[in-house]
């Protein structure tokens, strides 16, 4: 394996070594088999597991999600490619009505160990229709447990786990990560769906991001540190399992907290993580909690309207300050 | 069939038809909570497919969907103790009348979101493919559910696909309360769409559980051999009202009477007696139906409430809910 | 008009005024015209209005609300039903990439007027699939107007202003209140969405709750009176607008918050309002924030279960009593 | 079309392949961002559909819709101006490339969610009709689209309805990369759906622009006459690849080679001398066109950008975006 590994070959990469070691995983989507999907990340799957194991489907979320629900049912682990994230739209009851709640209302009798895999968030100039990032929407289901990975290694590790899990999973890939590079995950790497990282070590105040906002947060963090206010950033991985304990901890060592979201600000995930804190977390806050998140409008096309509505580093930086003034 | 095979058809149906009854009695006594949507009328249906598949085939079916249930092994004690909101439940009490599902004998769920399951069956059809099984599926639905977007996409990709499904409508003539013709751009709601797909559609009498086993008996071995899916419309009708105590005045009662006069269980009596069955063979089959199902009431009401904590179980594999570390 | 008026008759009652004053007003769903609905909120409206007025439809939840915004483009206020709130997710994308967005993507070229009107919430034994309160998966869309009246005669007012807004709004109608009754509305109601409304005065707690949930606080107010806790209950009333000022001007009063929520806690839309709070209210506050929501779990058929996943005043009661403590 | 109707068509595809051409090529300069669906290849389906149609009929059409934008009056340089973020774009640079958009000429949108806009489009015939006018409405959709949900729903709710609507399907046979007929079940991914509805389904070459004129105003005229909606299929054939820089490799060299030698272009070129068109008149339209496009570029290129403070506008009718009070 090379020295470094991009998020967009990261992502083929972790489904090759599921397939590798277990026959029943089999992938299914647009577009995914002889040209490697529309975001290259699944190049290589058709060549080396064949057409039995990937399989291209028609323009059919419902089918793609549907049937990999039936196939989940009955002994396989599929790993079903909605294109953008944007497009859960298409298959929502599968996601929202049956495939979380199939296994509690039938008392138990059958599992659903799924995975959805999809580009997820903005910053592209893909215009309304394409950029969202909507983690969130996943987040309101009950039922569904949500990745979404910020480094190559992560990706690979943390697909094993969604793979590998008996519960059906929603995993994020971000098309704005795609192209970075980082280090090539250890063979057998698995990172256990639910364990945020700390990404750097602070004392002064709690960052709290996901996917490509932990980039952003880690830069903000850097410049920051010009002023002597030193971030810690704990990069969540996962919202559902959502590790609130090491984001407490965290605040125990610096009282204050910021959450760093690409989806709005209105139904965002880090509301809820703010509204468990505001109640578990309120001895340890010495100041009013913030959140640089997503603006309340639709994506729009042009980059220079963009950088409005999506967090940036500048906000972050900004956000940071005013609060270390309170 | 043969005389032995019917008689069992038959029985099978009239404990489908009493536990309905008692169904709906248990509702208007208030022991039935939430709502119902009986399947009395679609017996034969049921029936007659399953007496057509194998034990390890695949059964999706929707919210009305007891029938399909005791036709693929749920006893009327589990379904009823599932109703009236006991532990001894189907579902333990947590899926309902609208969810009933007996995953052990491969009948794999009810569905309550219209047309949802069709994408499903498909699936589970595919798994069987690639798991190299000769099993198959088959999708049990209404004919309204041949108006969503989910039915045309999971047709399209079983045929594509070559899956071993059965898309089978139950045609009742109605969604809720709106006439089914009234909504549809074709005459057969099924059938008629089948050309879109390539496959075949055929129309079967939905009361004739004979005509369906025989109808679903060559299209699932044409499933098994390969040659992909199809649809089958099946021409039933129901005899209580859609949901609940629905009384069901938007049927003309001319209408009502000409279905009621063509009841599977008659239907069934019929082709008996032409097979040369005693009548007291057939009474005999009645009242042990009947003898079941008094049992099953009783036996589900004596059973106990759940365990309120079961609220907080089973979200996951390992049993748990917890959505936080 | 008689002296009280129920849930029911009044959503009736309020699409039927605005049909009367407005040509362009029209309906449809799913067996809403001879039979009025399966809610019977649809009652009347076909023999007052006629059939090319109210229109049945397919089973076809895409081309419902599709075929609504089409015609809220091109000069009607279409009023589509979705039988219940749980099949939003059969026409999501409508609500969460067409109709929020296309006026915003074509730079202001169209407006998109309609409202849709749904069955919401639990608490009647129906199920995963037919109980569940959605109106937190509307809240994470930004571009769509969220209302959830508590009382008849805000059904009338609510409705009047829905139809008559420009913005698209998603109109939520609780299953659990459709037979409560209410004094009726004036002539000419009209509620402006996005104005909460104070239904309790009380110096100790602030408790925000939205539809079936009023009752709920309200009760567990006068169960709480009993102790000397005073709680002052905010109807919120819509989500989008939000009125956070109506929020934190009870805070100031009381200086404790406590959200009753019917949707589940992982997303829920109380959530939002906390992290404001714990935000722009932090000073006012003083002591933890808490939420009584719902489970984060699907909900169970049986009643004794779904009981133990729905808030109840039981639930709030000892959350506001533990606050109180604190 | 007499040859005066003929040539302006003619000038109008023209116009449109340049301006294809011309964001193609800004693209690789790095002035288009984000995505572009270019529709060189598709003119003589948009221009022959709006040739049939009135300016206040209804046109909804897809991400690749510049097409169906400029023949519907939308100019160059309004189009190019949004491609490359100008606040002078045909959206303000708020849409993009995916979602061109004339409202003033009924050109109400262009929708990036495959199949979206077909039931909206009946939505708007659905209008015409409850307000009386005799307004029709067309969704311009590709092959792929014929096999999602919403396309579905669309047709039958408009067969029921008898809407005056049309759905046009753009077959180039292919979705994004993968060919249109590896995951479709009929031959004819749209006109043969067209008996499911009850609907008349035609084929026509799309890349004959006088056919397409003829075959449109033919089911228009059914429609305006309350007849009910068609399907109909075009048959075409995309220059560039599917997106962005995508060199299509994909597709064989041989059918490639076929379909540009069918280019729309080259038909109406071949029509105009066939109805004794001179030359030089056809070469004049030419040129026209070469310096409305080269002028539209140079426009977009001076214009400004969007004002940052946009991003928070055109929410809400009022104009603002606040989502509380
Ligand atoms: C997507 C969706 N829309 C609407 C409903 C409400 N609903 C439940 S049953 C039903 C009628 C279904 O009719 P049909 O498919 O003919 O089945 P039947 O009830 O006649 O057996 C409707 C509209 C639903 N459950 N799901
Ligand atoms: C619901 C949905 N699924 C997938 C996509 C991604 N996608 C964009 S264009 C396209 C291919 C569409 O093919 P077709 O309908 O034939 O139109 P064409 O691009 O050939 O004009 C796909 C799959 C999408 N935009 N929407
Ligand atoms: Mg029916
Ligand atoms: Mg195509």
């Amino acid at each position: 394996m090379a020295d470094v590994i991009s998020y967009r070959e990261a992502v083929a990469e972790g489904i090759a070594r599921e397939m590798r070691r277990d026959p029943t995983v089999v992938c299914l989507g647009e577009d995914i088999g002889e040209a490697g999907g529309v975001f290259k990340t699944t190049v290589g799957l058709r060549k080396e597991f064949g057409p039995e194991r990937v399989w291209d489907t028609p323009i059919s979320e419902q089918a793609i999600v549907g049937a990999a629900m039936g196939a989940a049912m009955t002994g396989m682990r599929p790993v079903a490619e909605i294109m953008f994230s944007d497009f859960l739209a298409c298959c929502w009851d599968y996601l929202a009505n049956e495939i979380p709640k199939v296994r509690y209302m039938t008392g138990g009798q059958v599992t659903v160990p799924l995975v959805v895999h999809t580009a997820n968030g903005g910053g592209l100039g893909f215009g309304a229709q394409h950029s969202q990032a909507t983690e969130n929407w996943a987040f309101t289901i009950p039922g569904l447990k949500i990745a979404a990975p910020s480094t190559p290694a992560d990706v690979v590790g943390m697909m094993a786990a969604a793979i590998r899990s008996d519960d059906p999973v929603v995993f994020f890939e971000h098309k704005g990560l795609l192209a970075t590079k980082g280090a090539p995950p250890p063979p057998d790497h698995v990172v256990e769906l639910g364990r945020a990282a700390v990404v750097r070590e602070g004392a002064d105040i709690t960052l709290v991001a996901l996917a490509s906002m932990v980039p952003v947060a880690l830069k903000a963090a850097a410049l920051l540190s010009g002023d002597g206010i030193e971030a810690e950033v704990v990069d969540l991985r996962c919202l559902v399992p959502l590790d609130v304990s090491t984001v407490l901890a965290s605040l125990g060592r610096t009282s204050r907290l910021v959450t760093v979201e690409e989806n709005p600000y209105q139904g965002g995930w880090g509301a809820t993580l703010v509204s468990v804190v505001a109640d578990e977390g309120f001895g340890l806050l010495d100041a009013p909690v913030r959140r640089v998140a997503g603006e309340c409008v639709p994506l729009p096309f042009a980059d220079a309207l963009e950088e409005e509505v999506i967090p940036t580093v500048e906000k972050v930086v900004a956000a940071v300050r005013d609060l270390a003034a309170y | 069939m043969d005389p032995a095979e019917l008689l069992a058809a038959y029985e099978q149906m009239a404990v489908i038809r009493r536990t309905e009854k008692a169904a709906h009695d248990l509702f208007l006594q208030g022991l039935v909570k939430g709502t119902t949507h009986l399947a009395a009328g679609h017996e034969a249906v049921a029936v007659g497919a399953s007496a057509a598949l194998r034990p390890d085939d695949y059964v999706f079916a929707t919210y009305r969907g007891h029938h399909h249930a005791m036709a693929r092994g749920a006893t009327p004690e589990e379904c009823l103790a599932e109703l009236m909101s006991r532990a001894t439940g189907l579902c333990q009490a947590k899926g309902g009348s609208m969810h009933l599902t007996k995953a052990s004998t491969g009948m794999l769920g009810s569905y309550a979101i219209v047309g949802a399951h069709l994408p499903m069956a498909a699936g589970a059809a595919w798994s069987a493919r690639l798991r190299g099984t000769d099993q198959i599926a088959v999708a049990f639905f209404g004919d309204g559910a041949t108006n969503i977007g989910a039915f045309h996409e999971a047709l399209n990709l079983a045929a594509v696909w070559k899956l071993p499904v059965l898309f089978v409508c139950e045609n009742n003539l109605y969604m809720e309360y709106t006439p089914i013709a009234d909504v549809t751009a074709v005459p057969r709601p099924a059938a008629d769409r089948a050309p879109a797909y390539g496959i075949p559609g055929e129309v079967v009498d939905g009361n004739d559980v004979v005509a369906v086993q025989e109808a679903v008996a060559r299209l699932a071995g044409r499933a098994r051999a390969g040659d992909g899916p199809a649809l089958l419309e099946a021409e039933t009708y129901r005899h209580f009202g859609h949901s609940r105590a629905d009384p069901a005045t938007y049927r003309p009662a001319e209408e009502v009477e000409r279905w009621l006069k063509h009841d599977p269980l008659d239907l069934a009596r019929g082709r008996l007696a032409e097979l040369g069955v005693a009548p007291e063979t057939i009474s005999e089959a009645d009242e042990r139906a009947s003898a079941v199902v008094a049992k099953a009431v009783e036996a589900a009401k004596a059973a106990p409430p759940p365990d309120p904590r079961e609220a907080l179980t089973d979200v996951w594999a390992d049993g748990g809910a917890a959505w936080r570390t």
